[in-house]
């Protein structure tokens, strides 16, 4: 573990450096406010400055919207050859905010859980993670202080921490990140830990929006309101577009199609995103929907981030408060204030 | 054996007869797959009976009623190709005005008294009203789009080769959004078509700076009171707001509602 | 700048995704659109009764399918597939000599060990008939280990009936079977007519010695673990076989998840007392 | 045979390879023409009334929906129209774009006409399909063509069919540079394909027939007239501008057909790639004009039959004049523009030469920019009374020396060298005739 203090400027000829050498992705805008990890080319501009969480979290990165499992090839005798398809290429994701480093913790938990899944942990172990922290919320749809997600840096090789105007704070956390800083010649940081406590108390406080209940009630209300008009509430405007959920980083759902070639012999079986506010999500052959209502669908999504696979996995909430959801919600319909409502629906 | 395909057009512009042969890379491998017997804009043989036809266009006239009942007794599968097929498309939105008065202001006066009054002529140009075939015939699959997807066609013709149905999951334009990573337009203060329109177009018109005009069709379970309330939210007018219904869709009970 | 163990990967890859080939060495209708399916496997499956195995044709697609054959050590799996959508479509076109893709077995199981000693009662609807054969089976198999062994198998119509001379058999072997159907539909049939439920109050069975297991669409259940309960059978000895969408069979796509648990790992076989807490379970 | 006991029946009801419904009949008697007419059969759409309502933007987005095969040139000819209408000024460089779209569309046009629809005729068999068997060179060649014209719209446009990044103004969304990069280079290594392609057009038998008629095609005095000009004539050899287009087209309505028809100084007049080789030879790229020499072609020249070899000759005109565009996109590379604009009340006319010749769009907005009127006058209904003139003249002409099949033959080729898009009828009525 080593500490450094770097300028602004130093960090980014270093993220441009790596990003000669390697496959880097950083937040890049596009579109009139939005952002998106995109790979660093020589034109690229590293602004480490203020961007809200990108439409999709980096999560794409490990979980791509579509990914080859399996290849295979039938030849003359009619004998069918199988081979998965990995993609172990290394590649760096720089400017990772506490949210989304905890949603690839989550997802660490999620696929290494079981069966292990060798696709995400393939490039998940090919994956040099660069936190960034925030010390004012993105915006107002953020609520990552409610869920403790805001001091998340667990799964970054290297966490960067802006301390005072100027000056940021580099944690080398991992071997990997030695790797990746090796030969750099910023200051060293005798005093890591009291800068760190100095730029946190330096925080607004509250940060961003905070739900009217500590965070264990918080959750135990969700889990004991299955039955609740605010459920119908809500989805009165929903679509069943699926956005939520594809823009979430701690959903995983996916949907599993097969592609033969032309040639009727060759072919793929590859996986998508999918996910659980989509109508058709729970329906079986025949036609039987286990959730056909969009209330009841809503219902699961919400508590898969605060009952289920809380529950599942030991863990704290699930959602981590990116604010995702509920920014890019074609009807703005937001987790926070669905989840805000119930904990209010008992207390009038 | 291989299928016999055919390809039928009615009222169209044509263009997803063209986006097939604007496959390029694959049209000799499909070629090779099939027996394409009739395809009116490149062949000038026909045939018989087709275990395939794919089905262009929307149908407007008794003449046009009569052929594709003609076509889908003749057929075993049929395919509604393109949003014209599917839905009826723009020009559905003639179905509003009167034929008589739409002869009469392209064609003048003369012209709308003949189409009025002269039973001849009304057979034989009668605009009755815009339909999508499967007003008047049974359809077995739907290649959504104005134009078409060549990714689902080719799935399509896979899928059949295979001695299998198509499938086109029923999720909203904004799921092929997502995957493309746009910025919603909702957020620039433009509203689009898409949460309510049925996908797998892969948002092409939002990748390109455009908004989702709905040329797909409206999914089954589309919630339009919730996106007309959006509209309004975003200060459209209600008479915009039945145009931008009736864009593709007036000949959907959709476009015909609002 | 990484060095991996790439083949470390591809080995949890091919355990988790991988099918491996299964032989068609027997195709019989049993209905219009139901289709028996005997396949022999390179390597022994090892199953348990209840469990699923992922079956699939490449290029087209891959569905879970119930294991119909009792356990044992050899390489043989037999199915029963309803043609119902793409897959089982093309599947129905395969013909003896042809190979899909199996991988499995997956899920949890009936444990004999809890029906031992007990009067057992079989409840099929449908295809549910599929797995609880591969229970049957073994319980037939060690008759004398159980005490009243009951079969209620019931269908839409005659012509739906699954495995119409192996209830004979069963018949003759002294397992009491009660054959119904929803509607004769002006078809011949000697059985019953009736939902599974109706012989359910009239059953000769000691409640407190009994256990129930269960299969069948997903309407079905509610009805009969009404009517058990109405006979005193405990919530801790009716195990049920549910049918949930699954794409991956690991636990990982989501799809077959009721609330909290994964049916495709926690179950398909479940106790029923430990559903009780799970609203979206029935 | 003797001439005398000539009776021909000729009825064609879907004259196939051609874009839309078309139908011709030809009757003769005893060596003697009675009748050759020629009808569109598509039902009709109504485009005109029906964009009422619609704002300026969505206007040239639904009538792309015309046709398939010109939608980039009625998406653009609506753009101006509407640009027209909105006093819309517009910068260089969406100019330029919008001349790169207009010429990738000529590319995918000409390509798939002249490979699809009428070298199979030249070459006596009924389909591009048999030629991928006999000819599979031919074929992969036709088709790496059109690829490269369609991709090439699409990098422009979006999308091949019914582009959507070009709208009043500019772009909505500009196109990669570093597409382009690879598209110019794409355009270079078609050269040898283009060559390729020439060799094939010179060996075809075109039939010796001459009508000399009115040839009607933009003129712009700064260059070959694709994208803007004014209306010229080669009676006048003068021009006019857009805004009198209507003096021009002067539809009108026959006896035998309520299809509105159009002529100018005379009986009928020609517009497309004819009309355009003829009236802009010396604007040509100078390759076009090496290629115009190669092929036998000598401007003016009066054999509509002659109309495809004048297509590979813009094929040429487009692909060495898109190579220069393109290097001087790349040169200058592209910025973002403003596209925002203020709606108000106006009337608005856009020209565009499209392949089947001249195009016209005109619109009417009120103060709140919704359309509330609209014409539009596409190419085939102008050139569909020439067609019928050059039939009239030449059944009698050939009756002598030609069977019926052969003379069906020859009907058919001569309506598709026309090339027709006739789903884009937006103005023609179906017409019926009486035997
Ligand atoms: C544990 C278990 C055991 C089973 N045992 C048996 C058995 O023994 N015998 C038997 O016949 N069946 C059994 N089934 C049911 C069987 O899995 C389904 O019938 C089978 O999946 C049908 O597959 P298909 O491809 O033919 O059907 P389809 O429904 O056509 O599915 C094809 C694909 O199309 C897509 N799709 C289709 N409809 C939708 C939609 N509405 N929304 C989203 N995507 C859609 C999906 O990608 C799907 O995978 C079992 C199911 C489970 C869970
Ligand atoms: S549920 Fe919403 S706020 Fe929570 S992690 Fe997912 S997208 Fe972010
Ligand atoms: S831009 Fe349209 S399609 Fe995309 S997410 Fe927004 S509403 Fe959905
Ligand atoms: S984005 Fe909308 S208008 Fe565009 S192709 Fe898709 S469905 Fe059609």
């Amino acid at each position: 573990m080593s500490y450094y203090l770097a300028t602004k400027k130093e960090l980014i000829d270093w993220i441009q450096r790596l990003a000669a050498e390697n496959q880097l992705y950083f937040p890049e805008k596009h579109g009139e406010a939005s952002y998106r990890f995109n790979r660093v080319g020589p034109k690229s501009e590293i602004q480490f400055d203020r961007y809200i969480p990108t439409v999709v979290p980096p999560v794409k990165l490990l979980v791509p919207a579509r990914e080859e499992l399996l290849r295979f090839r039938t030849d003359a005798e009619g004998k069918t050859e199988v081979q998965p398809s990995l993609d172990t290429s290394f590649r760096v994701i720089a400017g990772v905010r506490s949210c989304d480093l905890k949603g690839i913790s989550l997802m660490d938990l999620f696929f290494k859980d079981g069966v292990p899944d060798a696709y995400y942990l393939a490039r998940r172990e090919n994956t040099a993670i660069i936190g960034y922290s925030c010390n004012t919320p993105c915006d107002e749809s953020a609520f990552c202080a409610a869920v403790d997600s805001l001091d998340h840096t667990e799964g970054a090789d290297v966490y960067v921490t802006p301390v005072k105007e100027g000056d940021l704070l580099v944690e080398v956390k991992t071997s990997l990140g030695e790797k990746l800083t090796a030969g750099v010649d910023w200051k060293k940081c005798e005093d890591p830990e009291a800068r760190r406590i100095g730029a946190v108390t330096a925080r607004p406080e509250p940060f961003g929006r905070s739900f009217p209940a500590p965070l264990p009630d918080t959750m135990k209300i969700v889990a004991d309101k299955y039955q609740s008009a605010v459920w119908e509430k809500h989805v009165k405007r929903c679509f069943s577009c699926g956005t939520c959920n594809l823009v979430c980083p701690t959903c995983y759902c996916f949907d599993v199609v097969d592609d033969l070639n032309l040639d009727a012999a060759s072919g793929n079986r590859s996986r998508s995103w999918d996910g659980c506010m989509l109508p058709h999500f729970a329906e079986v052959s025949g036609g039987h929907n286990f959730r056909a209502e969009p209330a009841a669908r809503q219902r699961h999504r919400v508590n898969r981030k605060f009952t289920y696979l809380p529950e599942k996995y030991e863990h704290g909430a699930v959602c981590v408060g990116c604010g995702r959801c509920g920014r890019q919600c074609t009807s703005h319909i937001d987790i926070f204030d669905i989840v805000t409502d119930l904990i209010q629906e008992g207390s009038r | 054996m291989k299928p016999k395909v055919a390809f039928f057009d009615f009222s169209s512009c044509e263009g997803c007869q063209l986006a097939i042969l604007n496959c390029e890379d694959i049209l000799l491998d499909i070629l090779n797959l099939v027996d394409l017997v009739e395809f009116r804009m490149a062949l000038t043989e026909t045939a018989p009976r087709y275990d395939v036809a794919f089905v262009e266009g929307s149908i407007h006239r008794d003449e046009d009623i009569e052929r594709i009942l003609d076509i889908r007794a003749r057929s075993t599968y049929l395919v509604a190709l393109g949003a014209c097929a599917c839905i009826g498309n723009v020009q559905a939105r003639s179905n509003f005005v009167a034929p008589a008065v739409n002869y009469g202001e392209i064609y003048g006066e003369e012209a709308r008294n003949r189409v009025q009054v002269d039973p001849d002529y009304w057979d034989l140009w009668s605009h009755t009203r815009v339909r999508p075939i499967d007003a008047i015939v049974k359809v077995d699959a739907y290649l959504r789009g104005c134009p078409i997807v060549p990714r689902e066609f080719l799935h399509l013709v896979k899928s059949l080769l295979q001695g299998t149905q198509p499938f086109f999951p029923p999720n909203a334009v904004c799921v092929d959004c997502k995957m493309n990573e746009n910025e919603c337009v909702l957020e620039r203060g433009l509203t689009c078509m898409g949460p309510v329109t049925w996908g797998g177009c892969d948002s092409i018109c939002i990748n390109s700076g455009y908004v989702c005009d709905g040329c797909r069709g409206t999914l089954p379970h589309a919630n339009v009171e919730a996106h007309i309330e959006l509209m309004r939210e975003h200060n459209i007018d209600d008479r915009d707001i039945r145009s931008r219904y009736r864009l593709f869709m007036g000949a959907e009970p959709i476009g015909r509602g609002v | 700048m990484m060095n991996t163990s790439t083949e470390h990967y591809h080995q949890l890859a091919r355990d988790a995704f991988m099918p491996q080939p299964g032989r068609i060495v027997e195709i019989a209708d049993m209905t219009a659109k139901d289709r028996y399916f005997r396949v022999e496997l390179e390597k022994p499956l090892g199953h348990r009764p209840g469990q699923f195995v992922m079956v699939s044709v490449m290029g087209v697609g891959e569905a879970p399918i119930s294991i119909s054959n009792g356990p044992g050590d050899d390489n043989t799996l037999e199915m029963v597939i309803r043609r119902i959508g793409r897959l089982t479509q093309v599947i129905h076109d395969l013909k003896v000599g042809d190979t899909m893709g199996i991988r499995g077995p997956y899920g949890s199981w009936f444990d004999l060990e809890n029906f031992y000693g007990r009067d057992v009662l079989f409840v099929a609807g449908g295809l549910g008939l599929v797995p609880l054969r591969s229970l049957i089976v073994p319980v037939l198999a060690e008759a004398d280990r159980f005490g009243k062994i009951t079969l209620i198998s019931g269908c839409r119509n005659p012509a739906e009936e699954l495995y119409c001379d192996q209830l004979n058999e069963w018949t003759e072997a002294g397992l009491e079977v009660i054959r119904l159907v929803d509607c004769t539909e002006n078809m011949p049939w000697q059985f019953g007519v009736g939902l599974v439920t109706a012989p359910i109050p009239k059953l000769k069975l000691d409640p407190g010695k009994t256990v129930a297991a269960l299969c069948g669409p997903p309407v079905m259940y509610k009805f009969v673990i009404a009517a058990l309960g109405a006979r005193d059978v405990s919530y801790n000895n009716i195990y049920v076989d549910l049918e949930r969408r699954m794409k991956c069979g690991v636990g990982k796509c989501g799809h077959c998840q009721i609330n909290k648990i994964y049916c495709c790992q926690d179950g398909p076989v479940f106790r029923f007392s430990d559903l009780a807490l799970l609203p979206e379970a029935l | 045979m003797d001439l005398k006991q000539k009776t021909y029946n000729i009825d064609v009801k879907h004259v196939t390879r051609v874009e839309g419904h078309g139908r011709i009949i030809v009757s003769t008697s005893e060596g003697k023409v009675k009748e050759v007419k020629l009808s569109i059969t598509e039902a009709n759409r109504f485009f005109e009334n029906f964009v009422k309502g619609m704002s300026p933007a969505e206007v040239p987005w639904i009538v792309s929906r015309i046709c398939g095969i010109c939608c980039v040139g009625h998406q653009l000819t609506a753009i101006k129209a509407a640009e027209d209408a909105l006093g819309i000024q517009v910068s260089p460089q969406t100019i330029l774009l919008r001349k790169l779209l207009t010429e990738s569309q000529f590319l995918q046009s000409h390509v798939l006409h002249v490979y699809f629809l009428a070298v199979p005729d030249f070459m006596g068999v009924k389909s591009v399909l048999p030629l991928a068997r006999t000819h599979p060179e031919v074929v992969k060649r036709a088709l790496r063509l059109k690829k490269l014209a369609n991709d090439y719209t699409t990098v422009f446009g979006g999308r091949m069919l019914h582009p959507m990044a070009s709208t009043l103004k500019g772009w909505r969304k500009l196109p990669d540079l570093d597409e382009i990069a690879a598209l110019r280079k794409r355009v270079q290594e078609a050269i040898p394909d283009i060559q390729e392609t020439l060799k094939v057009v010179k060996t075809l038998k075109i039939p010796p027939y001459e009508r000399e008629t009115e040839y009607v095609s933009l003129k712009h005095p700064d260059e070959y007239a694709l994208y803007d000009g004014d209306i010229y004539s080669s009676d006048t050899k003068s021009s006019v501008p857009v805004d009198n287009y209507l003096d021009v087209t002067n539809e009108f309505t026959v006896a035998h057909s309520t299809t509105k028809w159009s002529k100018w100084h005379r009986d009928s007049y020609f517009t497309g790639a004819l009309a355009r080789v003829n009236n802009n030879f010396d604007q040509l790229q100078p390759e076009a004009k090496q290629a115009a020499e190669d092929l036998g072609f000598k401007a003016p020249c009066y054999n509509p039959y002659m109309n495809n070899v004048a297509q590979i000759i813009e094929v040429v005109h487009c692909a060495y004049h898109s190579a220069r565009m393109l290097d001087e996109v790349l040169g200058s590379g592209l910025k973002e523009e403003d596209i925002s604009y203020e709606v108000k009340a106006g009337r608005g006319i856009g020209s565009c030469e499209v392949p089947r010749g001249i195009l016209f769009h005109d619109y009417t907005f009120d103060e709140n920019g919704r359309c509330i009127a609209g014409n539009a006058i596409i190419p085939t209904s102008q050139n569909i009374n020439n067609v019928e003139q050059d039939m009239k003249a030449f059944v009698p002409q050939m009756l002598p020396s030609m069977s019926q099949e052969e003379l069906t033959l020859h009907m058919e080729m001569l309506l598709r060298a026309y090339d027709p898009c006739i789903s884009c009828s937006v103005h023609m009525l179906d017409v019926e005739f009486v035997d």
